[in-house]
């Protein structure tokens, strides 16, 4: 693990993407005990401040500390982004191994069924589900998730078609283990690398969907603090005070960055090649 | 012959190389003297890991960032390559010095066809317009014995066999008639027949052009056939160094001895016992046919069929504790009936064990499973990387045993292969290839198997390593009795090993015959090409037997 | 490449075409809306709107409307927009047109930016220059559409203006004027697809100089030019097709975003109009052209691949 | 703030007007030619003139087509179709006296006959025409000849001659009237100073100058280009950088941005448009007055006009009724106090507050922030408000007129008859709040029927305490009309009722581009 870990900082994808996550998941977990003041609470004489000692970001259109809502929304957002990442990748993952293990027609008709599904971008697909479930944070997460699925699936295929054609996995069904002893003991502890590497990325994906489903009106609602609400309704603001617009985009940057260089670094942290 | 009133060609003198890696520096190649004349080839022999490749690297000016070179030159006809600037080292890439790799496969490039990867040697050094190149390199074809070369020159790789691909490179790196070449491995990946005719070609051009070459291999055979002189590496160092006879006929070190030693002759037979021919075989394959591949579903709907056959109608038997050997090319269908034994093929006729049909997979049951074990060829892919050894040994005790007191099973299990019982705490990747092949075959017979089939379990290992590794199973065999589906390329070693020795050719099996009696002039023509293909080294003797 | 391998990748757009149709067909039978209550508005009688629904065929059971609306849909019918009473059809083709246009043009500046970056950074992988495209990269990806088409219309409409803010004015009613208001959405939707495919261009590139024959040819004693452009960058480009058929999917939804802040009537904001107005049959038809258009390209993707990459074979 | 012009319109006669009674001074006659761009910040979906349901969608239609009689910008009615109108002593029955010599845009004549089948075909619940409710209590309409129309109504109706100016009750061609009613969805077939070019509902809608509109002096454009802008900040982005020339409708954070740019002028009314908090008067804990006054009295209404308009608006005192409607006289204006809140709460058994979902729909974006503001103020009376937002088409289907509380958004009405028979008495169109007070309904129809001013005043005074009482829905504020237009567009205000947008009236000075 130590030895991972050196390899993973040795690359500055790596080391700054790490240090990078570090910082959102200590603002996801202190964030609220950090805030100086009240994210909802409307200052009418506050309204459109700038940076200044009382509110280090500013203040917005209803008087609230930029600074404040920034350090809470980060639960909502980086919580949201990854949950609806992992359960998108559960849900692929478990798809994806199972159609490569059970192979043949099924396989078959399952990888046409997840190419054709794919072939509705997942913003749209996104779009039509919250649609379908009502606009929520929570049904935005569903669709999030739902949206990712398809993709986590060809690529968990993938790895596991290579992984089972690994003589360890001919190996146990020669011995006779059952299905699900090859699966989940046999095949899913080596398919994970590469899923995680791939699902790191996928989080900075899910930050800007759901970012983008806030714009659309479909994601969390106000007055939640997540990122993605508090830019697209800042966009109306903007020309009163940038800072409404531009601080949230900041954060919302360097999770996506963040998540990204962790990714690529694990990626070659992964790969003996580089 | 050696010219050895020249200097030499290739001169190394007191070489050393370091690779700088994050835990710590790597001495790759230590204190180097090497010298080929021309006219002469001298074999590079060593193990995996010995350095051997590090040298050609050396030698051809390519080495990755964290290399060091601490000391020594090395002089290509008295030029220090090692003061060449890039462009000079350009210049005398291809033109002075060449290189044969080892797969021509990936040595090729996929997207352009055969002839412009031959020509462009000719236009880059010798200032061939393209039609002039062209037209030599149908000639330089026509050399390394292509048929049609007009119609080769034309060709993608990927149409082409892999004999024919390695006659490309090797028509290219004879095509500028470099002073130099360096063969690194250049017959591994072909078949044995093909890989034989592409040994004869090599010589007979050596001959021709008299060029100097390095032949770096880990088959002390093929270099004693092949070589004037032998240098053997081991860890980086050169060991020993000689004309070939005088290092087979009186090797000074006890490594070289061990090599040799190490070397399968058909002409030393390993078991002395015969198996039970009374009563019923253990096994009955009857007719058993395999074809790979399926039609797909939206194949089906346009009625393109993909089959492709792995085995035709094979029949066989197995006697109890019988070592029956299988020897075929690749792609000749050895594997596949080990492969349909174990259920991990579909196969259409019948296999009877111990009297007990068994027509597919659903026939396979844990009894069946527990006599009948399979060992493959690459035991870092048969150990599944994230597991310890322990719990490796501990599912076919669960399985088919009783599993109390694992960790004393475990452990007897481990001492009866050799392995230090601490073993078990460990990950496949902190083990050596040897050992880790080692718990392979300890996981085949925890169940007290009956038939064990190994398949091609020695080839992925080192000579020295791999004769242990045999040792070890003529052993258990003995005191198991186990019966043996031994699978292998390697007709010396099956013929040290085998009862019998079943011969296939693609897809067909081509007869069944006494180990002893395999090279008898009366067998099949194909066997006997086989046989003729791989006789032994000549001029070996065997100090330790 | 056969016949027959054609005729196979044109069923499986078939059958992708299908199961779109079905999940698209579900999710809008069981969006809040009644087709009926959309079209009549909020102060039809419910005498009226029952006539409505039996006329429209809305009380048949669900398989049935759907047996008739794809049957319609083979006739080349997409019906009738809920909102506006227009034909669907022509409607949603043009705004494709317009979308397509949109689309052509960011993979064109993006495949002119993002391959040479992309390059650059394979051959002086770890340097500086390395750094500096990965950068680039990492700043394209970190910031959804809507906030990178703000800024931009920000700065070069608002502040420096340059560009027309947002509208849409056809090329052939005034070219100039047309490609200008083009400028700024096709550079927003073009920098997350730089920084993925100028990512991709890198990593394979360095895999090919990497491989063998990348060293035999080194080997044969060619220039490191001549390797790079006769032996490496052809088969290092040649996947990039693929994964740019793959990104058309990534597009068609930025375009949703863009369409809408930019004011241009693509497909996109023919979408989210009629997601927001409940319009099924619109909606129905819009996804339905957008995964054709999408199985479509990475079709010819595959074909020209093949043609380009005779190694490949096929059944 | 515009101050209103109060008289008495039981009849009207047709000036020939020349130029709009706006009351400031008329510098010289408006140049002719050149092409407007309007920019509007919806979808124009519907064209059909009885079916329009949204302002851009008015917009376009008044350009169209013409009614019987027009509002000005001072909310009092002129002559359109009908030069003159009269009504008998108990205001139940009205005529109108028509132009004559009006020709349709296809060169068929307009006459009585199109005007009966045009208000049969509102009328007629088969068609659902929004405009049913709102044109006033036709009984029975009629032409005795070619320029005379008589409309018989249920019960007396004063403001009848404004009814008939509403949005949707624009003539159409009688043969359409009865015949292919859907066919006016894609085309246009009307006596407007314009005609209909072209047709692209989501992005360019053009229409040109009808030379044969009754009145030859206008319009003075020869042609308008309405251009869809989905997104407000980009419509403000366009009337910067020139490309548009009015934007119909202003957020006040573009109004802000806009205001000051060179180039630009901004439009500014004080209006009856606002925001409401409704009730579900039929449903707990919302059927009990005291529940609602409480929350009334959480409402900080001048912090919500800051919150909500930007300052572009007037505290609102929950009833419907402000300065810009004519009748109107103040009621005691409420002010937020918690204390009185809390104590109210208790009585009605909620001593601890209690907790409800409001609902938002996602436009205008007031909605929302409205209801953001209201949570954070009811907080303090220990109301615990969840804010859910969705689109507007489900909240279309799933919440108006049916849900419990949610925010509610109208534009001023012509008359407060038009806007109390709107939403508030038992038989209003859009009876939302189901509040359902006999007394009140008692108010409004005496009103309908009374001719003097002061005591049709006292009476909407008495209808608005009583809604001050019991809190049917709280009214915060109140929103300004907002626009914006380049500097060489002449003659373009902003109308109160924002439905209104007289572009005939329109022209462009020499400063304007010229466009082909």
């Amino acid at each position: 693990m130590t030895e991972f870990l050196k390899r993973l900082l040795r690359t500055p994808q790596g080391a700054i993407g790490l240090v990078l996550v570090l910082l959102v998941l200590i603002v996801v977990i202190f964030g609220p005990s950090l805030a100086p003041h009240d994210p909802e609470s409307l200052k009418p004489l506050a309204r459109y401040k700038g940076m200044s000692a009382a509110y280090w970001l500013g203040t917005d259109q209803y008087g609230r500390d930029i600074f404040s809502r920034l350090l809470i929304g980060a639960r909502a957002t980086v919580t949201m982004a990854v949950l609806a990442t992992v359960v998108g990748t559960l849900a692929g993952a478990v798809i994806g191994t199972t159609s490569a293990f059970l192979g043949g027609r099924a396989d078959e008709v399952i990888m046409r069924t997840i190419d054709a599904v794919m072939s509705i971008p997942s913003l749209l697909f996104a779009l039509l589900i919250v649609n379908l479930l009502g606009s929520s944070t929570a049904n935005a997460l569903v669709a999030v998730a739902i949206a990712f699925a398809p993709g986590m699936a060809r690529i968990t295929r993938s790895v596991a078609l290579s992984v089972r054609k690994q003589d360890y996995v001919s190996a146990a069904i020669a011995r006779g283990e059952s299905a699900s002893y090859i699966v989940m003991r046999e095949m899913l502890p080596n398919v994970i690398a590469p899923i995680i590497v791939e699902m790191t990325i996928r989080v900075s994906f899910a930050v800007m969907l759901f970012a983008t489903l806030s714009f659309l009106g479909l994601g969390a609602q106000p007055p939640a603090a997540e990122w993605g609400l508090m830019v697209s309704e800042a966009r109306r603001y903007m020309h009163l005070s940038a800072g409404i617009l531009v601080w949230p985009s900041i954060a919302i940057a360097l999770v996506a960055i963040g998540f990204n260089l962790l990714g690529d670094g694990l990626r070659d942290a992964l790969n003996p090649r580089t | 012959m050696a010219d050895l009133q020249q200097p030499p060609v290739l001169d190394i003198r007191g070489y050393s190389l370091d690779y700088e890696a994050p835990n710590g520096t790597f001495h790759a190649l230590k204190d180097i003297n090497l010298s080929v004349p021309r006219g002469e080839i001298l074999g590079l022999v060593g193990e995996s890991g010995s350095g051997k490749t590090s040298l050609a690297w050396s030698i051809m000016r390519y080495l990755p960032k964290n290399a060091r070179e601490t000391a020594g030159t090395i002089l290509l006809s008295g030029e220090d390559l090692m003061k060449k600037s890039v462009s000079e080292i350009e210049t005398m890439r291809g033109k002075r010095i060449s290189m044969v790799f080892q797969d021509p496969s990936t040595s090729l490039n996929p997207t352009l066809s055969l002839g412009t990867q031959l020509s462009e040697v000719l236009t880059r050094h010798r200032g061939l317009t393209r039609r002039q190149a062209w037209r030599e390199g149908e000639a330089m074809l026509a050399r390394v014995g292509l048929k049609t070369p007009a119609a080769m020159m034309q060709r993608m790789p990927h149409e082409a066999s892999g004999g024919e691909k390695q006659r490309v490179v090797i028509a290219a790196a004879f095509a500028c008639n470099p002073e130099c070449i360096l063969f690194d491995e250049p017959t591994t990946a072909l078949d044995v027949i093909t890989a034989r005719q592409i040994l004869d070609l090599f010589v007979e051009l050596q001959a021709e052009t008299g060029v100097a070459s390095l032949y770096i291999s880990h088959d002390l055979a093929l270099v004693a056939r092949t070589a004037q002189r032998v240098a053997v590496i081991r860890r980086g160092e050169i060991v020993e160094q000689g004309p070939v006879n005088a290092i087979f006929a009186q090797a000074q070190q006890a490594y070289t001895r061990e090599l040799i030693a190490a070397v399968p002759d058909p002409r030393r037979r390993l078991v002395e016992t015969r198996p039970d021919v009374s009563g019923d075989a253990l096994v009955k394959v009857e007719e058993v046919s395999v074809h790979y591949g399926r039609t797909g579903f939206f194949s089906s709907l346009t009625g393109t069929r993909e089959r492709v056959t792995g085995n035709r109608a094979v029949s066989l038997d197995i006697r109890r504790g019988e070592i029956l050997g299988i020897v075929g090319e690749s792609g000749s269908g050895k594997s596949t009936l080990a492969k349909a034994m174990t259920g991990l093929n579909r196969f259409e006729g019948r296999i009877w064990f111990d009297g007990r049909p068994i027509t597919g997979l659903k026939d396979m049951d844990t009894a069946y499973r527990k006599d009948v074990q399979i060992i493959f060829q690459h035991p870092d892919a048969s150990l599944n990387p994230r597991q310890k050894i322990r719990e490796i040994l501990s599912r076919p005790l669960k399985l088919y045993g009783s599993a109390a007191q694992l960790d004393q099973q475990i452990g007897d299990m481990l001492e009866r292969v050799r392995l230090p019982r601490t073993h078990a705490d460990r990950y496949p990747h902190q083990l050596s290839g040897g050992e880790k092949q080692r718990v392979a075959i300890a996981r085949a017979f925890a169940s007290r198997p009956r038939l064990v089939i190994c398949d091609e379990i020695t080839s992925a290992l080192d000579v020295s390593v791999q004769a242990s590794v045999i040792e070890l199973l003529l052993d258990l065999q003995k005191q198991s009795d186990t019966a043996y589906l031994f699978i292998t390329h390697d007709l010396n070693l099956i013929r040290q090993i085998a009862h019998r020795i079943a011969v296939m050719y693609r897809g067909d099996l081509i007869e069944i015959a006494d180990a002893e009696t395999i090279d008898s002039p009366d067998r099949a023509e194909y066997t006997r090409r086989l046989i003729q293909t791989v006789a032994p080294p000549a001029g070996a003797t065997h100090p330790s037997s | 490449m056969s016949a027959s391998y054609i005729l196979k990748r044109l069923m499986m757009i078939v059958y992708t075409l299908l199961v779109v149709s079905l999940i698209v067909f579900a999710i809008t039978q069981i969006l809040p809306a009644d087709a009926a209550v959309m079209m009549l508005g909020e102060n039809a009688t419910d005498e009226a709107l029952e006539a409505l629904r039996q006329s429209m065929g809305l009380n048949a059971p669900i398989w049935m409307q759907y047996g008739q609306w794809l049957g319609h849909l083979l006739q080349g019918d997409f019906g009738h927009s809920l909102r506006t009473g227009q034909a669907i059809g022509p409607v949603m083709f043009e705004a494709l047109g317009r979308s397509m246009l949109l689309a052509v043009l960011s993979i064109g500046l993006m495949l002119v930016i993002a391959v040479p970056l992309g390059i650059i950074a394979a051959i002086r992988r770890g340097r500086i220059a390395d750094m500096l495209v990965s950068l680039v990269s990492y700043i394209g990806v970190s910031l959804p559409e809507f906030v990178t088409a703000t800024i931009a219309v920000l700065v070069f409409a608002d502040l420096m203006a340059w560009l027309p803010p947002t509208g849409y004015v056809p090329l052939t009613e005034n070219f100039a004027d047309g490609l200008a208001h083009l400028v700024l959405p096709v550079c927003v939707i073009s920098i997350i697809l730089i920084a993925h495919v100028s990512r991709m261009v890198r990593s394979e590139l360095v895999d090919v100089l990497h491989s063998d024959y990348i060293r035999a040819a080194r080997m044969k004693g060619l220039s490191s030019g001549t390797v790079l452009r006769r032996h490496a960058l052809r088969n290092a480009l040649l996947p990039t097709i693929t994964i740019v058929a793959l990104d058309v999917g990534y597009l068609l939804g930025g375009v949703i975003v863009v369409e809408e802040i930019f004011a241009i009537p693509g497909i996109g904001r023919q979408l989210i109009v009629a997601i927001q107005a409940r319009d099924l049959p619109s909606i129905q038809a819009g996804v339905l052209i957008m995964a054709a258009t999408y199985s479509i390209v990475n079709f010819a993707a595959d074909i020209l691949y093949a043609w380009l990459d005779k190694r490949i074979q096929y059944d | 703030m515009l101050a209103m012009k109060r008289r008495l319109f039981l009849a009207g006669t047709a000036a020939v007007l020349t130029a709009p009674s706006l009351g400031f001074a008329q510098t010289a006659a408006p140049a002719k030619g050149g092409t407007l761009r309007v920019s509007i910040d919806q979808a124009a979906s519907v064209i059909h003139p009885l079916l329009t349901r949204v302002n851009p969608e008015y917009l376009i239609t008044e350009l169209l087509y013409s009614n019987l009689t027009r509002l000005k910008v001072d909310m009092s009615v002129e002559s359109d179709l009908a030069e003159s109108w009269s009504a008998n002593e108990a205001l139940t029955e009205w005529t109108f006296k028509l132009r004559s010599g009006v020709k349709f845009h296809d060169g068929s004549p307009c006459a009585a006959e199109d005007v009966v089948a045009t208000f049969k075909a509102i009328l007629d619940p088969a068609n659902a025409s929004p405009g049913r409710n709102n044109v006033g209590p036709i009984a029975d309409v009629s032409a005795p000849d070619a320029t005379t129309v008589v409309f018989k109504l249920a019960a007396a109706y004063a403001d009848f001659p404004v009814s008939v100016a509403y949005t949707t009750a624009r003539i159409i061609p009688a043969k359409i009237a009865t015949g292919d009613f859907k066919s006016l969805s894609t085309k246009a077939i009307g006596t407007g100073p314009f005609k209909l070019v072209s047709y692209e509902p989501d992005r360019l809608i053009v229409v040109e100058r009808n030379p044969d509109y009754y009145d030859p002096a206008r319009p003075y454009l020869d042609r308008i280009e309405i251009q869809v802008f989905p997104d407000t900040s980009a419509e403000g982005s366009a009337m910067i950088a020139g490309d548009v020339d009015i934007i119909s409708t202003l957020q006040p954070t573009e109004y802000l941005r806009l205001d000051g740019s060179r180039g630009v002028d901004v439009l500014r009314v004080a209006s009856g448009q606002f925001c409401n908090v409704n009730f579900g008067c039929d449903t707990p804990p919302f059927n009990d007055p005291r529940v609602r006054r409480a929350l009334a009295l959480t409402v900080d209404r001048k912090a919500m006009v800051d919150f909500v308009t930007e300052g572009f608006g007037t505290p609102g005192n929950d009833t419907p009724l402000n300065a810009s409607y004519r009748f109107f006289k103040s009621v005691a204006q409420r002010k937020a106090d918690i204390a009185e809140a809390k104590k109210l709460l208790a009585e009605a058994g909620h001593p601890n507050g209690f907790e409800a979902t409001l609902i938002a729909s996602d436009r205008p974006a007031v909605r929302t922030q409205l209801a953001v503001a209201l949570k954070e103020m009811a907080k303090e009376a220990g109301i615990t408000i969840n804010v859910q937002t969705m689109p507007h088409a489900t909240y279309l289907e799933q919440v108006w007129k049916k849900g419990s509380f949610y925010v509610g958004f109208y534009n001023m009405q012509p008359t407060p008859d038009g806007i109390f028979k709107l939403l508030y008495t038992s038989d209003a169109a859009w009876n939302e709040t189901r509040w359902n007070n006999k007394a009140f309904d008692a108010l409004i129809a005496e009103a309908r029927g009374t001719t003097d001013e002061a005591k049709r005043t006292d009476l909407y005074t008495k209808a608005q305490a009583l809604m001050n009482e019991e809190v049917p829905s709280i009214i915060p504020a109140f929103f300004d009309v907002l626009g914006a237009k380049r500097e060489w567009v002449e003659n373009y205000q902003v109308h109160p009722r924002a439905s209104v947008f007289r572009l005939d009236h329109v022209s462009l000075s020499a400063k304007a581009p010229k466009r082909g």
